[in-house]
């Protein structure tokens, strides 16, 4: 039998897999994909949750993070889109351009 | 062959129209007045029924290649072909070489002997048709009319070095009979005799 | 969950693969056939009578083929990319009803794999996660044809599969369920109860945004030979091509099927005709429709595409949409 | 029993699918495999009785949103291999306590979940995506219009950074160009 339990365990081992690809890349768009995988683990556990509770709530609260999820991605790359033009890479490295 | 004589006649220019281009629209209301005009009447399905009678009508143009053949213009530039002569039967090349020398892809190859008779006859003669772009300049430089362009064009093999000896080209004696004379280009044309003014001696 | 289910859905899936593999195949004689008729010329005609056994000589021809991965290619994603292809037509088709139900020796049949309740959005879905196909393979071919044709293969099915999706918002708004088989149910009262009489903005749109999707000539810009050499599929050969092909012929009759069931009436009795065949009837028109076009319209250029997606098909789904809600609530 | 197979499964190959996408070192294999990995997470959505959120995953997520990635994956040589940075040593004892701590609470939570009431329950007589529907537009109606507004400035603000002098080549760049560029680098 699938306990919730289940579920928020794999959540939150796909969770730390997502953050040990935030830590580890340097790459602009691959830092982006580490941060969708963040984003998915939630979902699972929303809906995991909205399941074990009878309670709709966590299936749309992973709506709106689709839909979050969805304009960062617009945005995020058309940032990407301007720096690569810029700079001609997209190192996380060469962002550092502000600091003194 | 019936039917097929349409395709023989080549001179298709009397039947040529030009076609009316209208001005390319500039503003945006010649743009949106094209759109409309196109869009009433509706050009795009007209194509459609043009395309679907031409299926319904079923007139097909198709002609089946290996089962039947269109006819090839008289003086067709195919896979070259040595002659000989009629009453002897010798080879008429003379070992002259100007078709090595003329030929601009550079791919004609003789070589000479001088024979018992005193006379200089190839003993090679190839043509690497890897090479030869069929131009025709070695049939019209030879003076002895000895190598003409004949009308086989189908000259798949399985090797490049196939119909491109001596042997392959020269008429073999006994066909000897059925050599046309002059059939293929680099001969003169049946009437050149009516065409050739004479040069005169003193201007 | 019986053992009679788990056999007849494996029975329906293996139904389902060897007929539309085999109709894929024929689909290219018969398109190879309609073209040239309509050019005036006869197709082929050599293997078998009437160049029948064609699609055999070149099924011979596709296995025996040396199947050649290039030096600079990702190998894994470009080996998988046309089986993505392949499958994700076959799975969208897990979803649509084929036939009306009928009874084999007792046992009720229902010519559907799995009826989820979500099944329109859901082969929407799994037809738009086709896209991987070309995009990987594309991607991975390391060749700058392949690449434009993958950044091509982005652009299009991206931008379609919204008019799409918009497009058939309206007749779900009409019908009230996303399952095809409630909307098949919706038409059962002849002709004069089909969507398209309704919804005729909708189904041009959706066979319209079908053709870009199923990347068939008006808009198969992804492998325009005059333009991009064969797109993303330049550096296939054998079978793993050949699998595009399967692929693309499936996704025809995909939507095939969907346009159909969505607007056509689906698989009611049409006049004396019983259901079964009057589908097929209205899946093959379809695909000849497709065939047509082919023979009679241009290419349009990219510009031209997306011009065509975002400033006219989209917002003329969107007003159809509101129109239709307006409608609706008076 | 079946359910238990499936989610084993999808739960093995959602985690082998994404640790190839953290850990590969070239671009296209991290692309294809958090593509697959997404569309088997849809699997669990549809396990969960999720039938539209799972189906709205297919199209958003592979459909769309992996597929605007992979448009800006053409920047990248995708036989090349990725530059990697080296995390300290503070970082992965960070993560490792985040990690302890998330079970922690994990494995609390069915204790405190007993006193959870649900607000708005799952009536099962109607389909799952009629249910999300009539909870999304009466109690959450504000939220849906927000997040709309949200996704109409994304789509402008994407459409402007990206068309910001769109006329300008990135390839064919001119000499002084490169020259300015070199030095701003330097």
């Amino acid at each position: 039998m699938i306990t919730l339990t289940h579920y928020l365990v794999l959540a939150a081992l796909l969770f730390c897999i997502a953050l040990v690809g935030i830590m580890r890349r340097k790459n602009l768009l691959m830092l982006f994909f580490a941060t969708e995988i963040a984003l998915n683990a939630v979902n699972i556990a929303f809906a995991a949750i909205s399941k074990y509770y009878g309670d709709l709530t966590g299936q749309l609260f992973a709506f709106f993070i689709i839909a979050v999820a969805a304009s960062e991605v617009a945005v995020g790359l058309g940032l990407l889109i301007i720096w690569y033009k810029r700079r001609g890479n997209i190192d996380l490295d060469s962002l550092q351009s502000m600091k003194g | 062959m019936s039917g097929l004589e349409q395709f023989k006649d080549r001179n298709v220019s009397q039947n040529y129209y030009k076609v009316q281009i209208e001005p390319y629209p500039k503003t945006g209301w010649e743009k949106f007045k094209r759109v409309l005009k196109r869009s009433i009447k509706l050009e795009l399905f007209v194509g459609l029924k043009i395309t679907l009678m031409e299926m319904l009508r079923f007139n097909i143009h198709t002609v089946q290649y290996p089962k039947e053949k269109l006819p090839i213009g008289p003086r067709y530039r195919a896979v070259h072909r040595l002659l000989r002569l009629l009453e002897s039967g010798t080879e008429r090349c003379i070992g002259c070489g100007l078709c090595e020398k003329i030929c601009i892809s550079n791919c004609i190859r003789i070589d000479t002997k001088v024979d018992e008779h005193g006379r200089k006859v190839p003993t090679e003669y190839t043509i690497n048709f890897g090479r030869c772009i069929f131009c025709g300049y070695c049939a019209e430089v030879c003076p002895e009319l000895a190598i003409v362009h004949g009308p086989d064009y189908e000259n798949a093999s399985e090797q490049r070095a196939h119909f491109a000896l001596k042997e392959d080209m020269l008429t073999p004696l006994d066909k000897l009979k059925q050599q046309q004379e002059y059939p293929g280009f680099g001969a003169p044309t049946p009437v050149a005799d009516q065409r050739i003014k004479k040069t005169p001696l003193a201007y | 969950m019986d053992a009679a289910f788990v056999i007849a859905t494996i029975i329906k899936i293996l139904i389902v693969l060897g007929i539309f593999s085999a109709l894929a195949g024929f689909g290219t004689y018969v398109e190879r056939k309609v073209l040239a008729f309509m050019q005036r010329r006869l197709g082929p005609m050599h293997v078998g009578p009437y160049g029948l056994l064609q699609v055999l000589a070149d099924g011979i021809k596709l296995f025996t083929k040396e199947d050649f991965i290039p030096q600079g290619a990702v190998r894994p994603i470009f080996m998988i990319a046309p089986v993505i292809t392949a499958a994700t037509a076959f799975i969208a088709m897990a979803a649509i009803p084929m036939f009306p139900e009928f009874t084999i020796g007792g046992y009720t049949v229902k010519p559907i794999i799995s009826d989820i309740n979500v099944g329109l959005l859901f082969v929407l879905g799994v037809m738009g996660a086709g896209l991987y196909g070309p995009l990987l393979a594309g991607m991975a071919s390391q060749n700058k044809w392949s690449i434009l044709g993958a950044a091509r293969t982005a652009i299009q099915f991206l931008s379609y599969e919204v008019v799409t999706g918009l497009s058939v918002l309206a007749p779900v708004m009409i019908v009230g369920s996303l399952s095809l088989i409630d909307f098949n149910n919706y038409q059962a009262g002849g002709v004069s109860d089909w969507l398209v009489w309704k919804q005729p903005i909708a189904f041009i749109l959706f066979l319209i945004a079908g053709f870009a999707e199923t990347n068939r000539t008006p808009f198969d810009l992804l492998e325009h030979e005059a333009e991009v050499i064969s797109g993303y599929a330049t550096e296939y050969s054998g079978m793993r091509w050949g699998m595009f092909f399967i692929g693309e012929y499936a996704n025809m009759f995909t939507l095939g099927f969907l346009a159909s069931l969505i607007f056509l009436g689906g698989f009611n009795d049409l006049w004396f005709i019983p259901g079964a065949i009057a589908i097929l009837m209205k899946v093959f028109f379809i695909f000849f429709f497709f065939l047509w076009t082919r023979a009679s319209w241009p290419h349009v250029r990219p510009d031209q595409l997306m011009w065509l997606c975002w400033k006219v098909l989209m917002p003329l789904a969107v007003i159809n949409v509101v129109i239709t809600g307006i409608v609706m609530m008076f | 029993m079946v359910e238990a197979i499936a989610f084993y499964l999808f739960a093995f190959l959602t985690v082998a699918m994404f640790t190839i996408t953290v850990m590969s070192k070239n671009a296209l294999y991290a692309m294809s495999a958090l593509a697959a990995g997404m569309i088997f997470i849809s699997a669990f959505f549809f396990l969960l009785d999720a039938d539209f959120l799972g189906v709205v995953q297919i199209i958003v997520y592979s459909g769309a949103v992996m597929a605007v990635y992979a448009f800006g994956m053409m920047f990248l040589d995708t036989t090349k291999d990725v530059k990697e940075k080296n995390p300290s040593k503070k970082i992965v004892f960070f993560l490792s306590g985040m990690v302890a701590l998330l079970l922690v609470l994990i494995v609390l939570s069915p204790i405190v979940s007993d006193k959870v009431q649900a607000l708005y329950p799952i009536s099962h007589d109607i389909g799952n995506a009629e249910a999300v529907g009539i909870v999304l537009f009466t109690k959450y109606l504000v939220p849906f219009e927000v997040a709309a507004i949200m996704l109409l400035v994304a789509m402008i603000a994407g459409i402007i950074l990206a068309s910001k002098r769109m006329d300008e080549s990135i390839t064919l760049k001119i000499d002084q160009e490169i020259e300015r560029s070199k030095k701003e680098q330097q």
